[in-house]
């Protein structure tokens, strides 16, 4: 079993995880901390499964590189609204859809 | 088993772990502690993965400035938390 | 020489990093000039493309399946000649619809900038990881424009927004890193003869973790959940914007999987969106008829009227199918930012947001009201508009085949989308004294409304060219 | 001649038109009783057989003059032409005389129109603008009665009006024609004739549908009660002979039907015509009575058809008789109230009474005559049942003139200023007119045996007068009364 | 009931995914064999460094406009908070600091420079340089940032203009990104050099705009 | 392109532009919008006279026009259209005179006219229409555009009124789209062709033809007010009187009546029809509606309610002759879609005089108005006897044929139904015309809004319309039989839609 393939697996846990956390988790920073580890769970797959032959492969390498930034930019984003949130009305959650 | 699959197998638990009490704790600063930890930890897979160029982006920006950028927001909300 | 396709991209990231650059609140102009020129642009990719066939354009000179390929057909026409149509009389609505010194608007320019940039993008990309970029781009900025309100609601609704967007395109990332893995590949035209109906397991978990993403992101019944508080709180020119174009570019993103190197998968899959659609159909419009708010009741209407462009999925056999889902999208797409334009001309002027204070409306803003009511004709499929040639394409490709169920849905719903429309309607006809102090609103409000209404309505009258554009685009 | 038909129908009604029109109303008042004058000289005038086409009017018209027509709308303009000039007088001091004169003239437009009428639909037109028009004629005065006479008036005028309607789509489509000359070919369904028989006989007064006659022609206006009872009930007699198809097919049912209720008509009118205390009602019963005469011949025809050629003159003899005599007892008693010679207009009332009773020498006599011989071919059991009824009906004619000239002499005076010039001259037309046509003078000679009728009828009136006995007291509109209760009920159960 | 259900489902679904993982047969494609045989030609060394700014350049182009979008959106929100007052001045601390910055700073030429052969690159060496700000920062040497003037505007959209100019002018050639062969290499390290200034600017503005944010007297 | 397609187009567009330009015309412009209004109705009028003159002389109009690919806007002017394009375009006519007098000092003028020419343009449309797909298209149209004039006064009862007729109307046309693209997809078009188009489909598809037909009939059954489909209507009367008059007379009611007549004539064919089995159903349908509209009618004290209970009852007299096989049934169907058009609009027209000069709405409140306003109840009289079937009113001539023409298809029991309505219909109508007539004035007016100037017993334009429409009803009746007569054109018209047939 190549490390490729286990850490292909561990993203496989990582990316569940962090989507039921998404789902689950209601204070919103852990909801980002969530989010970061589906992040990271499909860049572990992304690379991971591409290099399960054990040699390296740039391609996916570059995508998470991309993906990475895009992580961060989304982090930082969904930081700012959250701390936006928390001056306004205090709350650190979201309300309940009131709809459905 | 050779000793780089078991460091593999004894890194991607110690991933899961950090990744798991991050996303459970209750405590946030905790949480975003254990969310820097696993940062490192996954500098560390990219390394096994041979990938150092993600390496070096996750150490700077997936768990440094990632982690900064919590760790002020942790604060920001605690600062002002009107609902302790 | 000008190739439409790639300036489509560059320019409005262009004018949009040079609105950022003049400084906050600035902008307008540019964007309006640039926009103007990407309508032509579009004009010009579908008369080639109508006239040439599909175009390729591998960037970088790699081609794929080691560099990009941006790809342009028929469906990637039509969408993109929809974006630029729409984007254009809304950015002279929002232009006079936002005072200039609001906090709302500083980064406006650039935002819509970077948001048309993606839409064109994402339109034209042939690589399932670029599309992810592309993805992000639009959903980024969309979260972006929704956030920008500022007040709370808007806020918790951008958060909301932005939860789902994430989880939809992280959903569809997985899904391109499982495709990479089987394939070595993530280019649509180098994947299409790989993929075939024994394609291995994780082929098929990937294809539905990326219909489930970009679902996510379309807002279709049972995802919708983010969609109304979004687009009812943000600022009016920019609901229409979302809802007329965000939603469809996964909308899309979806068919062009479907059709494309996804086919030979889908098969007995073609069931469960036209039952989500279904259940949209219903779900939205009662919602619609329930809410006592009048941007929600635009809102829950446009999740409503997703529902229709997938019913289409269990009838793409034949090409009437099809033509009926982008004749939807496009009708959609054209009425709900008039319609959302409009909502926003009587919320300005009555200063609030209860279909309630509308009465009497009608006698001061006939012009308003007669833009709300011929989008509502388009959304109602009652001729002569494009939603109805949307319905009745629909309906003729269900009977032909036989799913009388799929009409059934089709019919009823244009009759729950009059419930809501005439709901508002009704409101503004009474001859009651008006509630609220009418205020001045400005003329290019009610105009450009107008405008986009009139289209959506005119293009009933004429579907020949852009149906004709659909098929020449998709020839092989 | 033609020219002349026009102007015949076009008279009325354009008179009609301008007697409403405030700047014309005196000229139009002045020339309305002149307005049947045309159609006057047109019966006299005229070749049988004269037709006009106007293929654009209606359905395609066709208008035509021949024997029988001649005949109705000979004693239908001489009836309408002395009323109107009766009613001049009359209604002098009536301040809303125009309108009288209106549907007045209207109404003469339909009755004078219809007798030329050579197709279907120009019939029926005819025919629906007299029996409409005559509704303002009804309840001109305005009272409580008159109104409540003109609603039943006028349900069966339209229930009437609809029944002839399908009959006569019925006989038109049976004949693929709609020339009233085609029917006598075809034998149209039952349905037809049934409908055809209800419909005209509404307007005959045939029994169980007489109720509206009692009602209306005695509070109508003194000269429109005359043409009322005098003509227009001979309208439906008309439309029995253009629609049936009399001298073609035998219609053994429908014939035994009309016979029967012909024979019912004339014995329950001089009945209930003897129960009454107002001599308008009385006459109007009378006339009910009278057309069941008229009614026996067209039944007779039905049944035995090759009995029509003789029953059609005869029928034709009657309804003459009978018009003329109406009309100058009905003008009779309005003279008789403004009159200040009472006995002498009481003598001249006789005159027509005795001619409705048959009595010898008159009109009367010779047209029953005629009747009697035409009905003598009547097979089993009419043969018999005929010649014994006859003179008894005769006598219960004769009883009820008598009544009537006792009510008649104890009739208040009413003061008005009615003309007597055209009464006269209509009791004077009664009494010589019969006698012009032929067929009537071969009748003469068995006047004789007509005579004890009169004398039965003189004896126990005399009688009756002198005991001071009291005939009883019956409400016009006898069976109405009932039905009346019975709608009422309905209506209430509806309401509920 | 819900948390039962999404539990159970994501557990369902690891292990699904990870049966199928486990079976799944070599891809029919191999990239890193194309990549490297059009690395001679790509003007770079660095296989990463190829893929990323020349064979998927164009994707490279729209993240760096994504990262600039969610500053700009940053911006636009605006956090009112002014959570942190400034971190208290230990002279130790900021000559430390201040040491530390330089450090990064030469850190971060480093890895541009070195990107084109070796690991490392703009990516990189934004990341280095936006830490070191947030270390001056936090040593309370740099202010939080409030609105950025034209000055900081220019600087944080350089890389992306940059960018977005060399494909402008490139596409006089008929195709968008292809870079001349005998000019890839600097044109690359042109992008770079634009790259690494704005990724570290942005990078340390989404921390310092939201950090200070504009409506605080700090 | 050639004058023969341009005219048809001109037809449309005399009534759309000015409607567009009155839109866009401020409130005050009365005389511009009064010029406009009646050029508009005297060019429409003038066009559709050289469409007759051109039909007659054997002329084809028309043209057609893609929407998508094989979908066409089809638009011919043949015998049949033109007989609801003429009625139309007269009564138009009369209806803008008096609606201008009628709107006199209203609010909304602009709005008013502009949907009313909307409204005209509609149903030139309709009646223009040379398939299935354009007939829905203007069809809804006309849904769309009548919706603001019946809700025109604003107030909650009209609101009321107009929603009800939408959910009616809009349900109906989702059922007319179902069957339209059902055929649509059988045939793959849906032209109307004479003597139908479905004759040569295959057998196996019959059973799918009946439920189309269903399908179509109910939809169009909706704006013809069949029952039990014809809700709508005694609520849509809150609308102005103009309106109703269009509403009952003119657009909505016959544009459904028509649309049966296009179902039956143009798509199936009344032989094929026949053979189906269709037209019995449809027939008791029809008399169904015809026997409880007019019993309905009896027991309204609102006059236009009684009166829009009376056009269901009408009507359905059209569904009647044409469900009635052969000619002369057909004849006495259509002749009956003028008739009706023109006595109903003199009724509307007359409600609407003693609304607006008395303020007087029921029947109970009408005792004596006949002394008051004569002319209007001369007119109403005209018509009301016309509906009766009173001759020589147009309304006789249509009972006439269609009587005939029941005998012809060997249904006899339809004269009962025939006979039942005309009693029914005198039943309503004459203690009307008692009280106006023959009743003294019992109490003061309800509200006399126009005075009695001198001899006028109300503004002109008021007035005019009605008498004029009056004198059509009598001329109509009058000179059927001549060679310009309706009649004679829909004997025209029947000549043609039998192929076969022989009686």
């Amino acid at each position: 079993m190549s490390s490729g393939l286990i850490f292909a697996i561990t993203g496989v846990v990582l990316f569940a995880m962090g989507s039921a956390g998404m789902l689950l988790v209601a204070h919103l920073l852990r909801r980002i901390l969530a989010f970061n580890l589906m992040g990271s769970g499909a860049f572990l797959i992304l690379v991971g499964l591409a290099q399960r032959g054990g040699t390296p492969d740039p391609v996916p390498q570059a995508m998470v590189l991309t993906g990475i930034v895009v992580a961060v930019a989304a982090t930082a984003l969904a930081l700012a609204l959250l701390r936006k949130l928390h001056t306004l009305n205090g709350r650190t959650e979201l309300p309940r859809v009131e709809d459905d | 088993m050779t000793i780089s699959l078991a460091f593999d197998l004894l890194l991607a638990a110690a991933l899961l772990w950090s990744a798991w009490r991050a996303l459970v704790n209750q405590d946030t600063f905790r949480s975003v502690i254990l969310f820097i930890v696993f940062g490192l930890l996954l500098t560390l897979a990219w390394a096994r993965l041979a990938a150092p160029d993600i390496a070096l982006a996750e150490a700077a920006i997936g768990a440094g400035l990632t982690g900064a950028l919590l760790l002020d927001a942790i604060g920001a909300l605690r600062g002002k938390d009107r609902q302790p | 020489m000008i190739d439409p396709l790639i300036w489509l991209i560059l320019l409005p990231l262009a004018w949009a990093t040079l609105a950022f650059l003049l400084g906050p609140g600035r902008g307008a102009r540019t964007a309006i000039a640039g926009l103007s020129l990407q309508l032509w642009l579009a004009f010009d990719l579908a008369m080639k493309i109508g006239a040439g066939g599909p175009a390729l354009h591998a960037v970088g000179g790699w081609g794929a399946p080691l560099g990009i390929d941006l790809a342009a057909d028929g469906l990637s026409a039509v969408m993109l000649l929809l974006a630029q149509s729409v984007a254009l009389p809304l950015a002279l609505y929002a232009r006079a619809y936002f005072a200039p010194d609001k906090t709302e608007t500083r980064y406006f320019w650039p935002l819509i900038g970077f948001l048309l940039a993606g839409l064109n993008a994402l339109f034209l990309s042939a690589d399932l990881f670029n599309l992810y970029v592309t993805l992000e781009l639009v959903g980024l900025a969309a979260v972006g424009l929704v956030a920008a309100g500022g007040g709370a609601a808007q806020v918790a609704a951008a958060l909301r927004y932005l939860f789902a967007a994430l989880l939809g395109s992280s959903m569809y990332l997985l899904g391109v890193a499982l495709i990479y893995g089987a394939y070595g590949t993530v280019s649509l035209v180098t994947l299409e003869p790989l993929l075939t109906a024994d394609a291995p397991r994780i082929v098929w978990m990937a294809g539905g973790l990326m219909l489930a993403g970009l679902l996510l992101k379309t807002a279709l019944f049972p995802f919708h959940y983010w969609l109304p508080p979004a687009h009812a709180s943000a600022p009016a020119p920019v609901s229409a914007l979302l809802s007329a174009l965000v939603v469809k570019a996964s909308f899309y993103l979806i068919l062009r999987l479907w059709l494309g190197p996804f086919a030979p998968l889908v098969g007995a899959l073609a069931w469960l969106p036209m039952l989500l659609g279904a259940g949209a159909i219903f779900w939205g419009s009662w919602q619609a008829i329930r809410t006592p708010h009048l941007k929600m009741l635009v809102a829950w209407s446009t999740v409503a009227q997703l529902g229709y462009l997938f019913l289409i999925f269990p009838l793409l056999a034949t090409t009437g199918a099809l033509q009926a889902g982008v004749m939807q999208a496009v009708a959609h797409g054209l009425a709900k930012a008039a319609m959302f334009m409009a909502a926003g001309v009587l919320i300005k002027a009555t200063g609030q947001d209860m279909v309630a204070g509308l009465a009497g409306v009608a006698q001061r803003l006939p012009l308003t009201l007669f833009s709300f009511g011929l989008a509502g004709v388009t959304l109602m499929g009652l001729p002569p508009s494009a939603g109805f040639l949307a319905k009745w394409l629909l309906i003729e490709a269900a009977l032909a085949q036989g799913y009388w169920f799929i009409a059934l849905v089709a019919l009823a719903g244009g009759l729950l989308a009059a419930g809501y429309v005439f709901r508002v309607l009704r409101q503004a006809f009474l001859l009651a004294p008006v509630a609220y102090a009418i205020a001045a609103v400005p003329r290019t409000l009610e105009w450009t409304a107008f405008a986009l209404a009139t289209a959506s309505v005119l293009l009933g009258l004429r579907g020949v060219e852009l149906m004709a554009l659909l098929a020449a685009g998709s020839a092989p | 001649m033609d020219a002349l038909i026009i102007v015949a129908l076009v008279l009325p009604l354009l008179l009609a038109l301008l007697v409403l029109w405030p700047p014309s109303r005196p000229l139009a008042e002045g020339l309305a009783p002149l307005a049947p004058l045309p159609a006057l000289l047109l019966a006299l005038a005229a070749k049988n057989g004269l037709a006009l086409d106007l293929p654009w009017l209606l359905l395609g018209s066709r208008f035509m003059l021949d024997e029988t027509g001649r005949l109705f709308l000979g004693f239908t303009a001489m009836v309408w032409l002395f009323s109107g000039w009766y009613a001049r007088g009359y209604l002098a001091d009536d301040p809303r005389r125009h309108v009288f004169w209106s549907f007045y003239l209207a109404t003469a437009a339909g009755n004078l129109g219809l007798c030329l009428a050579g197709d279907a639909a120009s019939f029926y037109l005819l025919f629906a603008l007299m029996t409409f028009a005559a509704y303002g004629l009804v309840i001109h005065s305005g009272s409580a009665e008159a109104c409540r006479a003109g609603r039943v008036y006028l349900v069966m005028a339209v229930l009437g009006e609809s029944a002839l309607m399908v009959g006569m789509l019925l006989v038109v489509h049976a004949a693929s024609s709609h020339y009233l000359s085609d029917f006598a070919a075809v034998t149209p369904s039952a349905a037809a004739i049934t409908l055809l028989l209800l419909g005209f006989g509404i307007k005959v007064g045939i029994p169980l549908l007489h109720m509206w006659l009692p009602l209306a022609h005695p509070v109508a206006p003194v000269p429109a009660s005359a043409v009322l009872s005098g003509v227009m009930l001979k309208a439906g007699l008309l439309g029995w002979l253009r629609f049936l198809p009399l001298g073609g097919a035998a219609l053994p049912e429908a014939g035994t039907l009309l016979l029967s209720a012909g024979l019912l008509a004339i014995f329950l009118g001089v009945a209930a015509g003897l129960c009454q205390r107002e001599p308008k009602v009385l006459l109007a019963y009378s006339s009910i009575s009278q057309m069941g005469f008229m009614t026996l011949g067209v039944g007779a025809g039905l049944q035995e058809p090759q009995l029509w050629p003789v029953l059609l003159p005869a029928v034709g003899l009657y309804a003459l008789h009978h018009a003329l005599a109406k009309s100058a007892l009905f003008l009779g008693v309005g003279v008789i109230q403004a009159s200040q010679a009472r006995r002498l207009v009481l003598a001249g009332m006789a005159l027509p009474a005795m001619a409705l009773s048959g009595a010898p020498l008159t009109s009367g006599l010779s047209a029953k005559i005629a009747l009697k011989n035409g009905l003598a071919g009547l097979p089993a059991p009419w043969a018999g049942l005929l010649p014994a009824l006859l003179p008894l009906a005769a006598l219960g004619t004769a009883l009820l003139m008598a009544r009537l000239l006792f009510l008649l002499a104890r009739l208040p005076p009413h003061g008005g200023s009615g003309l007597v010039a055209p009464w006269w001259m209509l009791v004077a037309l009664g009494v010589l007119l019969p006698w012009m046509q032929p067929s009537a003078a071969a009748g003469i000679a068995v006047w004789a045996n007509a005579g004890w009728p009169i004398l039965l009828a003189a004896v126990i009136t005399a009688l009756v007068a002198h005991r001071g006995m009291a005939a009883p007291a019956l409400p016009p509109g006898d069976i109405l009364l009932g039905l009346e209760r019975g709608l009422q009920y309905l209506h209430r159960l509806m309401q509920r | 009931m819900k948390t039962a259900a999404i539990v159970i489902g994501a557990a369902a679904f690891a292990a699904t995914m990870i049966a199928a993982l486990l079976d799944l047969p070599p891809s029919a494609i191999h990239l890193p064999r194309l990549v490297d045989a059009n690395l001679p030609v790509s003007g770079v060394t660095h296989p990463v460094t190829a893929v990323l700014l020349n064979f998927r350049g164009y994707d490279t182009m729209l993240e760096i406009g994504v990262l600039l979008l969610a500053l700009l959106i940053v911006l636009a929100v605006g956090t009112h908070d002014g959570a942190d007052a400034a971190p208290t001045a230990d002279p130790m601390l900021q000559t430390f600091a201040r040491l530390a910055a330089s450090l990064m700073a030469l850190v971060a030429v480093y890895l541009l420079w070195a990107g084109a052969r070796q690991p490392g690159g703009a990516f990189q060496a934004g990341a280095v340089l936006a830490a070191a700000a947030v270390l001056l920062h936090l040593a309370g040497v740099l202010p939080a940032w409030r609105e950025p003037g034209a000055l900081l505007r220019s600087g944080l959209a350089a890389g992306f203009l940059v960018f977005l100019f060399v494909a402008m002018a490139l596409l006089s050639q008929g195709t968008l990104l292809q870079y001349p062969h005998a000019a890839a290499g600097s044109l690359i390290l042109l992008i770079e050099f634009a790259l690494t200034i704005s990724l570290g600017l942005i990078l340390a503005g989404l921390f310092l705009f939201l950090s200070g944010g504009q409506g605080s007297d700090s | 392109m050639t004058l023969n397609e341009f005219l048809p187009l001109a037809v449309l567009a005399s009534s759309l532009l000015p409607g567009l330009i009155i839109f866009a015309l401020p409130e005050n412009r009365v005389g511009v919008r009064t010029t406009l209004n009646l050029l508009a109705a005297l060019a429409k009028l003038a066009l559709v006279g050289i469409l007759l003159f051109g039909v007659q002389a054997g002329e084809e109009f028309g043209f057609a026009y893609a929407v998508l690919p094989g979908l066409d806007l089809t638009f011919k002017a043949d015998a049949l259209g033109l007989l609801f394009i003429t009625l139309s375009a007269v009564l138009w006519l009369f209806t803008t005179f008096y609606a201008i007098g009628y709107l006199e000092k209203a609010p909304h003028r602009s709005r008013f006219f502009g949907f009313f020419s909307l409204c005209v343009t509609a149903t030139m449309g309709i009646a223009m229409a040379g398939n299935m797909f354009t007939f829905f298209v203007f069809y809804e149209l006309l849904t769309l555009v009548t919706f603001p004039l019946v809700v025109h006064r604003g107030t909650a009862q009209a609101m009321r009124g107009g929603m009800i007729y939408l959910a009616y109307t809009l349900v109906g046309g989702a059922l007319l789209l179902g069957g339209i693209v059902w055929l649509h997809s059988l045939l793959g078009h849906t032209g109307f062709t004479h003597g139908g188009v479905l004759a040569t489909l295959d057998s196996s598809t019959h059973w799918q033809l009946q439920a189309i037909f269903l399908l179509l009939i109910s939809g169009v059954g909706v704006k013809a007010a069949l029952v039990p489909l014809h809700g709508w209507l005694p609520q849509a009367m809150v609308a102005p009187a103009p309106v109703s008059a269009l509403l009952h007379a003119v657009a909505v009611v016959k544009a459904g009546a028509f649309g049966i007549v296009r179902i039956v004539y143009g798509i199936y064919g009344i032989e094929f029809a026949q053979s189906l089995d269709l037209l019995t159903p449809l027939a008791v349908a029809a008399a169904i509606t015809i026997v409880w509209g007019s019993f309905r009618a009896l027991f309204q004290d609102d006059l236009k309610k009684r009166l829009a209970y009376s056009t269901i009852s009408q009507v359905s007299y059209i569904t009647l002759g044409i469900s009635l096989f052969g000619p002369i049934g057909t004849i006495g169907g259509l002749v009956h879609l003028v008739h009706q058009g023109v006595m109903k609009i003199t009724l509307f027209f007359c409600a609407g005089n003693y609304a607006e000069t008395l303020g007087m709405h029921k029947v109970s409140e009408m005792a004596g108005v006949g002394k008051r306003m004569p002319w209007t109840t001369v007119a109403f009289s005209l018509a009301a006897f016309g509906m009766i079937g009173i001759p020589p009113l147009a309304g006789f001539i249509s009972k006439w044929y269609l009587g005939l023409g029941a005998l012809e298809a060997r249904m006899p029991w339809v004269l009962a139904v025939l006979a039942a309505s005309s009693l029914l219909n005198a039943a309503y109508f004459l203690p009307i015309l008692y009280r106006a007539w023959f009743m003294p004035q019992a109490a003061a007016w309800p509200e006399e809004h126009i005075l009695m100037q001198g001899n006028r017993e109300t503004a002109r334009l008021l007035l005019w319309p009605p008498l004029a429409t009056a004198a059509l009803t009598l001329a109509l009746g009058l000179f059927a039989a001549s060679s310009l007569s309706p009649l004679e054109w829909v004997k025209l018209i029947a000549d043609r839609e039998y192929l076969t047939w022989t009686p």
